[in-house]
């Protein structure tokens, strides 16, 4: 199985966190892709920090306005309801806890749901942008990411080595190899990818995982 | 986009005794007159209100007050309502009262998430009685706190059923503030447009604060020009 | 002379405070009489606490628009240039000092220029509205009222025995008697009404007062 | 109303060295790049800007930070402009990391004429280093100051000659809050229509809080699509 196969399912599988009725914000990178697994018939809007709700699709070249990007810089439209504020209104609504939903990126998730996703001290240190308040504050925060960085090494660890964005913010992690759940007791494999075992998942892992069940469904 | 649109009684009658309530407007204009008409019919009571002024009387706030709904009123003036004043001298309502513009901006504070603010509005007052003071950079700083409700009752001019919202002239005041700082927002608008209609430039407050949109079908005399 | 005359009078001289390019707030009452002695052609920004910059004249019964009144309840006009916004933006205005100037009432002001106009404890205490935040923060405060108060007691006393609406935020007052300037000093007597004498004007005043020359100018 | 009008030369000359700088915009949309290429014109320097993040090579903020105008940034990501990044690195460029919606909330608390406010963002990591907390009905909160500056530079659609001012689409962002907090606020507009012309509801900064308008005679290329 290629690669981009197991990344179209997981984004799929992301995909299904998002329900009628909802705001949402999607993370740059991965996340932003879960936009096009969504059905256009779901009455959901999508939020982005830098000053949009109803957030529509994003345009090729050609047709973009020049004032009119996402937070990702991606080129977006309107749709009958969208609507534009200050980033200080944006930031608002995250806070006030009107955003249900967001999907975000991630370098480590740690065994008690803490997020790391802004810094790798003396590597990358471009700053935490809007990622601290929405990890804190979005009603409900998962993680969809690879499952290995790109060393090879376990994104989902017992501690975050890095520095934090949010501690005890997570309440799922998608991967390329699983669906993991954040309880009070750990991680527990909820799914995993097609073609995997959980020994495949386990051994991936750097964190504890609980397996509640023999069969654990497949996506 | 999620449809919002529900009926007045049905809005309303999630209020429950000993909520606190906040109600746009200044005077007039922007003051939610058939939402609080709705709550006089219902009944509820030991409410607390949050609102600019307390109307004048035979309007809006004073139907609640003479109804017997209200403990308490946080508010910038009530010189207008002699109901609010007598019941305020007689002890038998609280009033808290706050300068016009740090009202505004503890409900903003509520509304952006936030747990206070920094200010030396009244430092020197008798309003500043009870709060906390700090020394932040040098300076004397009272701490005001975010003012939060478990419900705000706003009137907009136009509202699409996702609840973008978009005020007239001075209706607008403490509407857009009041619904961001509450649990659960409930707008009556004068029209509901069809989603799209109102330009993405000139909402004012944006449909995900809003929970509840209720159709005006008519507005009731309170809302025309006063004779005075 | 008719008092209304006197009035007039004082309204008029206060009148002159507003110069061009100025934003200015009026206060509720006389203050707000001062806007009929500006002239049109004068390029000035009326402020209104309740969300508006731009204040049109007022309007009568008959054309009012149920949704524009001023701070005061009195129905207004827009001009070209109005611009409407919240209560949290129009007293940003007021306190990041962008009002030139505000003309408020007053009960009381003292030697030092402190001013009380919003409660007399026991008789009436309405509340503060908007008064202390254009007191402490417009960037010039002046006072228009009637020297006496209507028991016959002078507003303008050695200290304020009624609650204080700011310290030390008067520049000038005027009155249907004088004009008077908030110096280090104390308060200096700057123009007398016509027809009344310096001693007269002294007599009526509970504060002392500094009278800089022998022939005081009359407006 | 007053008129405001000035050459983008004079209004660029006001600008002294060592003065703090806002710039707006979130990427391209709303950034002031005509402003930005004549202070990189008349090269004052020791300057420190306030801007969400530091533009791309090539762009706005990075011919600042090429000509050595720049000696400090406060700023939420600059991760793609690798020049800032490693002027930071290299201990030339001074660099204050905030969470976004924490600068945008620390710039409208200087515009709102406050000294600060509490909020639990960052409290727990490395973010809130050097910062106090205090405790406020037994919630733990971080004072975060407000962030005001000598210079505010404003990218809108509309403006008229008053300073009422439109903003288009994305590009309203970081404007209208910097147009509250700097003490001299110059906007360049891509169009100046007759004073009325933006209608009332319509106004996104009120021409009190302006203080230069430019009109702009052609946009330069910086303001275009980028094709990546």
């Amino acid at each position: 199985m290629e690669l981009s196969d197991v990344k179209d399912r997981m984004i799929r599988r992301a995909a299904k966190e998002v329900e009628a009725g909802m705001t949402v914000n999607l993370g740059i990178g991965l996340p932003t892709q879960v936009a096009r697994y969504v059905s256009p018939t779901t009455p959901v809007c999508l939020h982005s920090e830098n000053g949009i709700s109803g957030v529509g699709p994003s345009l090729p070249y050609g047709k973009a306005d020049r004032n009119l990007i996402d937070a990702g810089g991606a080129y977006v439209s309107v749709l009958p309801g969208t609507a534009f504020f200050d980033s200080a209104v944006s930031f608002a609504m995250v806070r006030r806890g009107r955003i249900d939903l967001t999907i975000l990126g991630a370098f480590q998730i740690s065994t008690a749901g803490d997020l790391a996703n802004w810094a790798i001290p003396g590597m990358f240190t471009p700053g935490a942008g809007g990622a601290m308040e929405l990890a804190q504050k979005a009603c409900r925060v998962v993680v969809l990411t690879t499952h290995l960085d790109k060393r090879g090494n376990s994104k989902i660890v017992k501690e975050c080595s890095l520095p934090l964005t949010a501690p005890h913010c997570v309440s799922r992690i998608y991967t390329d190899m699983a669906v993991i759940d954040v309880v009070e007791e750990g991680l527990v494999l909820v799914e995993i990818a097609e073609g995997l075992s959980v020994n495949d998942v386990v051994a991936s892992t750097d964190s504890p995982l609980l397996i509640p069940q023999i069969n654990i469904p497949v996506f | 986009m999620p449809d919002k649109i529900k009926t007045i009684e049905e809005a309303i009658s999630q209020i429950y005794d000993g909520a606190s309530v906040m109600l746009g407007g200044f005077g007039v204009p922007g003051t939610p007159f058939c939402l609080i008409d709705e709550l006089v019919r219902q009944g509820q009571t030991g409410l607390t209100l949050i609102k600019n002024d307390a109307n004048e009387m035979g309007m809006g706030v004073d139907h609640l007050l003479e109804n017997g709904q209200i403990d308490k009123l946080i508010t910038t003036h009530i010189g207008l309502n002699s109901r609010a004043v007598n019941l305020m001298n007689d002890g038998n309502l609280e009033v808290e009262f706050c300068s016009q513009g740090i009202l505004a901006e503890r409900i903003r504070t509520a509304g952006a998430g936030l747990f206070g603010f920094l200010t030396d509005i009244g430092i020197d007052t008798d309003l500043a009685g009870g709060k906390k003071i700090i020394e932040v950079d040098g300076r004397r700083c009272l701490i005001e706190t975010s003012l939060k409700a478990d419900f705000a009752f706003i009137h907009a001019l136009h509202a699409d059923a996702f609840g973008n919202l978009e005020y007239s002239a001075s209706a607008q005041n403490f509407n857009p503030l009041m619904a961001m700082a509450a649990d659960n927002v409930i707008v009556e608008s004068e029209f509901i447009v069809a989603t799209g209609d109102i330009l993405p430039n000139t909402i004012h407050t944006p449909g995900p604060f809003v929970d509840v949109v209720v159709p005006l079908v008519e507005l009731t005399e309170e809302y025309g020009v006063v004779r005075r």
